[in-house]
């Protein structure tokens, strides 16, 4: 028995335009999709070329998600992205070759070479940084919600979950604690099929994980992740519900993961119909197919927007290439904060 | 100036922060309403009210997790562990996400999680553990265990300002038992620098938390031999004041390291290396260690007292000292 | 929205013969709830007494929850009862006398002296001991499912909660794996409206504990904890379904805690007049009334068993007041256990 | 005897044990179809069927809590951690509940949770620790750490074996580095006696796990200057072969403690501070400690080889000894 809404596709720029965004708005969430692919693409290219180290981890097929909801959040609102939640950042606008800097592990990089992949963030920007543990930055999330709740600000925190991640603890007792106190986060939960080789039915016997948060008191939503506007209005509508008060929403954005789990994985153990199935709705194809259907979008604009990205990307990698790695003797820096490093937006 | 119990100088410091700093709020399971299960934050609910005041569900990692985000939000969170032993369920959270926050991100998480800790009254073994040493391993934790009043107070006022992630014991046993004068104003007692709790020459004793007091009175049996006994209370495990101790060894050539905590592993493992790696030259006799033996703390009182360190255990240890 | 079932009650004596247990099973039940209730009235005197060192709990108006569970339980079934659930211990036959030994730390209770209060059990009866972290053993019931679905023994483990403790993450991942597995456990909730000071509202939001079941895919009962007979025909059908494969099910029975968390605590956060209303439904009074009015319960018999009871109790604590105090030299024995350690009934 | 890597020895033995014992099985995230992470369990799933190579929900409390009750009821339950830095997750279900049980309750909890661990290859901050220092304070788990093929097996076997809850660190970076000689029949390697990896006569090194290696290279070069070291694998770090050290520790009278983990309140300081206590007379320099520095493992090459013991890190300790 599914208890979450099912959200309804978004039709017509009418509609969009009533949910916030006019044609401007839809053609930086379109840079900001290819951006995002971009940077994961370059990306993976520079792993190949053994220029960076360690791992490589993409959201191939989650740029719509990431952007959707990132579109929705407001300029004050915070959220804890994870690794399949680039085009959070981009949306929020960090620099991409700041993002080349974290992946060569770099000094330039969000986190100076101390982390790697897109466990960073920039603070300035709203963002926390991942750690690797999953869910645990969901109670963080939470945590913030709490502080905006103490303050009576009118901010949202919003906290993102991968399906598989839905088991752990964490994402319980983070959900338990915000629906109780009807806190202003959102939980998204990014849906991709897959967590690593595990399929959803030996991590969730729910029909949805949008089903799960009857159980905590609030509503749940599952939408389309490929529909980048489907996904902003959600977000929006969550984001706007907890913001006036309602309490968290939990929006389970349906997608599958397109590449394997990193770039060692080759997937093999996911069905390939599956693939070609999800292939034919890419969220970009599909967000440029509605743009020229929709919005007259032209083939000079979209010439123009894919120059723009690539003389972006180019640019970045190239800058990021510049930013000298680490110091050696650097290593044992600033494991303890300074009262100095309270210096920020978010303490002082 | 007012004496006070130990308990009243913990409750008494936070209740002055929280006056004087709006960041500053409290969470754990039972703070609100009931004042805590030790009544440290009594009447708390009514003053600040139920924002600054959360009965939170029973659930640490949302407890000591949503601290974390709230910190980076600018906000000054204590949580209450209802007993230190309940910690263990926020450890992923305080060595995966606190701990490391500003290593990688540079995101300060200045956060305080308070640990009513240790045994002495037939606890078990979930209601008596020190398990500061496992956190003093851990890169980005600061460890906080005051044994007076005075430095209760002061501790918890430096832990609050700190900028890090400070986890702070206080122990159960010196709740009620413990009285001290206690400056009515606000003051800190910086971390790092261990208290000389008494003087001597021919021995230091090294440690922290109930022990102290252990450690005194043995020591004053041990005065009637006309043995000067030395001791360090450390106050802080994270960061621990190495210079004080060598310096103190530098003077009595023969130390004592002495905690609640069980040995093997434990944070009197820490000093006696390092002592003996820095003033090797200086001893006259092995840093000897005496620390609850390696079980978990026992229920049953003959057993509970096999278990935490005796003042016959120390003033043996002691006198083995001495005498080598 | 609730989605848990309700439970109806327990009428005629015919009834209960259908769900399994004839007259002498019921004599039985009622002597085990008054046992449960005499233990830990005795074990109170003796706190006051300053015979029981630490602290102490009770089960007071969990009796029939506790007992009825328990009765369900077949001989070969395991369970982890908690610290209201005397009733379960006293079911599954743990000798009186060992349970005083154990609340006053003597060397012949079920820990030796290493634990107090009910944190404790007789593994030959199928029970584990407690932890106190709440809910830790949870995901071990679970465990001992898993071992019974693995090795295809018709085996049911049964895992006890309190509402309180559903907060908790060990709760969500025990649920999601035993969900997803169809594992044979049953989940009980032990629902008394507060966890130590704090009412319900503050720690779930779903209008009650077992409609959360659905968030793991399998079905939440509730029941009136206080009717001894329909938490025994809950606890049988769940117990029966998942002995026949049907996996899970959470029932939750529905209580009041009728004295403080523990005897420091005068519960006065307790409306007067919640403890007046739930006064009237004792677990054992309504069982009382209701052997008069379906089974014949004679005041003879009643004295009887009370006489009974009585004497088990003077028994009992005069034998293990006899039970010596561990030695202070046996504390550092077993840490560790050895090869022969495992020869225990469920090693074998 | 057939030269196999670690890794294959570690999954070798584990199959081995599988075959023979119908109470072992494995449980874990993506050990199944896709036969872990690092394909320690590869193909086990389609020899034992679904039900004895158990894919878990990403939820390491599940699959440890249920370990814990499954041993209860007889099973032999391998649990893999998908990294070890996964195991903080479960820590509360470890520390609590599988090692208090046997000493309270008189259950044995016979499980063995693998961890590959240790760092080399830019995993960050939660793909590279090596927290066996932090289970080894914990009173009823047991720690071990292999180094060499051979011993991975026996060891493991060893674990299956062990009627307690035993923490199996493998070292990623031994998995497919490390190749030697593992017999093919069953054996089991002891727990608590430490192997020689190399004898000398002038400084003992004690170590375990992959800088057992480090360790060899940095005698290697030492042994030119006619230095001549000997290093003890510990191979077990609960329990740890306290004999076997002390009496190296009398032949040398230096000793180097060598471990990956970080320094402080790592498990080197038991071992510096247990021989400094028990050998004191027969030291002619104080113990050394080498480790990985107080911060979490960093990501970027450089930073990382700062953090891990490099050869050349020992080689300047053992000079340093040799000199004193
Ligand atoms: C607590 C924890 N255990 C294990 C891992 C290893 N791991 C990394 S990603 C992953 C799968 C996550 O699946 P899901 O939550 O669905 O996110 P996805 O990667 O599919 O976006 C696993 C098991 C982890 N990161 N954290
Ligand atoms: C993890 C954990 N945190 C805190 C406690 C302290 N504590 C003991 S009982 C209790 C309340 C439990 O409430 P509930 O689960 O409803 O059970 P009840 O005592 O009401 O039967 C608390 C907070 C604990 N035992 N475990
Ligand atoms: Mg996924
Ligand atoms: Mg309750």
């Amino acid at each position: 028995m599914a208890v979450a809404r099912e959200a309804e596709p978004v039709g017509s720029l009418k509609e969009v335009r009533e949910a916030g965004l006019d044609r401007e708005d839809l053609l930086g969430v379109y840079r900001n999709m290819l951006l995002t692919r971009g940077i994961e693409e370059r990306g993976h290219i520079l792993y190949k070329q053994g220029k960076i180290p360690g791992s490589f981890y993409t959201g191939r097929g989650n740029e719509g998600a990431s952007v959707g909801v990132a579109t929705a959040l407001g300029p004050e609102d915070v959220g804890t992205p994870l690794h399949r939640d680039m085009g959070v950042h981009v949306t929020r606008g960090v620099e991409p070759w700041r993002i080349f800097a974290q992946y060569m592990g770099r000094s330039d990089g969000p986190t100076r070479g101390r982390d790697g992949n897109v466990h960073m963030a920039d603070a300035r920007l709203g963002l926390i940084a991942m750690v690797s543990h999953l869910p645990a930055m969901l109670p963080v999330a939470v945590g913030c919600a709490l502080a905006f709740r103490i303050r009576e600000e009118k901010r949202v925190a919003v906290g993102w979950f991968g399906e598989g991640a839905s088991a752990r603890g964490d994402a319980h007792e983070a959900m338990t604690f915000a629906g109780t106190r009807r806190l202003p986060v959102v939980f998204v939960c990014d849906n991709n099929q897959w967590a690593y080789s595990t399929p959803t039915h030996l991590e969730y016997a729910s029909e949805t994980v949008a089903d799960r948060a009857q159980a905590y008191g609030f509503e749940g939503v599952v939408v389309d992740g490929t529909d980048v506007l489907a996904v902003y209005r959600e977000a929006r509508r969550a984001i706007e519900k907890a913001r006036e008060g309602g309490g968290p929403t939990l929006v389970e954005c349906m997608t599958l993961r397109m590449e394997g789990h990193a770039v060692h994985d080759d997937a093999s153990y996911v069905p390939k119909e599956l693939f070609e199935e999800w292939a034919k709705r890419d969220p970009i194809e599909r967000f440029r197919t509605w743009l020229r259907e929709n919005a007259d979008l032209t083939d000079d604009e979209e010439g123009e927007i894919a120059s723009e990205i690539k003389k972006i990307l180019n640019d970045a990698i190239k800058r990021a290439d510049e930013s000298p790695l680490p110091e050696a003797k650097t290593v044992t820096d600033g494991v303890f904060a300074s009262p100095e490093d309270l210096d920020t937006p978010h303490h002082k | 100036m007012p004496v006070k119990t130990y308990l009243q100088a913990i409750s008494d410091g936070l209740r002055q922060e929280m006056q004087r700093d709006k960041r500053v709020y409290v969470i754990g399971e039972d703070v609100g309403v009931y004042g805590g299960a030790f009544k440290v934050t009594n009447g708390f609910q009514a003053e600040f009210g139920p924002w600054r005041v959360i009965d939170a569900p029973l659930a640490e990692t949302a407890i000591v997790g949503s601290c974390t985000g709230a910190a980076i939000m600018g906000m000054r969170p204590v949580a209450e562990m209802q007993f230190a032993d309940f910690v263990s369920c926020a450890w992923d959270q305080l060595v995966t996400v606190a701990a490391k926050q500003f290593y990688r991100a540079g995101t300060p998480i200045p956060i305080v999680v308070r640990c009513p800790s240790g045994g002495g009254f037939s606890g078990g073994p979930f209601h008596s553990q020190n398990p500061e040493s496992s956190f003093a391993h851990i890169a980005g934790l600061k460890v906080v265990c005051p044994a007076t009043p005075a430095d209760a107070k002061g501790l918890l006022i430096s832990a609050i300002e700190d900028p890090n992630p400070v986890i702070y014991f206080e122990h159960k046993h010196l709740y009620r038992r413990i009285k001290d004068e206690v400056p009515d104003e606000r003051y800190t007692v910086p971390f790092g620098e261990a208290r000389i709790h008494r003087e001597g020459d021919d021995i230091t004793v090294v440690t922290w938390g109930a022990m102290v007091y252990t450690a005194d009175e043995a020591a004053e049996k041990l005065a009637e031999d006309g043995v000067s006994v030395e001791i360090l209370d450390l106050r802080t495990v994270v960061p621990w004041d190495k210079k004080a101790v060598l310096r103190s060894v530098e003077k009595t050539s023969k130390v004592l390291v002495l905690h609640e905590d069980t040995r093997t592993g434990g944070f009197g493992a820490e000093i006696a290396a390092t002592i003996t790696e820095e003033a090797f030259e200086s001893l006259d006799a092995p840093v000897k260690r005496i620390a609850a033996p390696d079980t978990p703390v026992p229920f049953s009182p003959p057993l509970e007292k096999a278990f935490i360190p005796q003042v016959d255990d120390v003033l043996a240890g002691l006198k083995d000292l001495a005498e080598y």
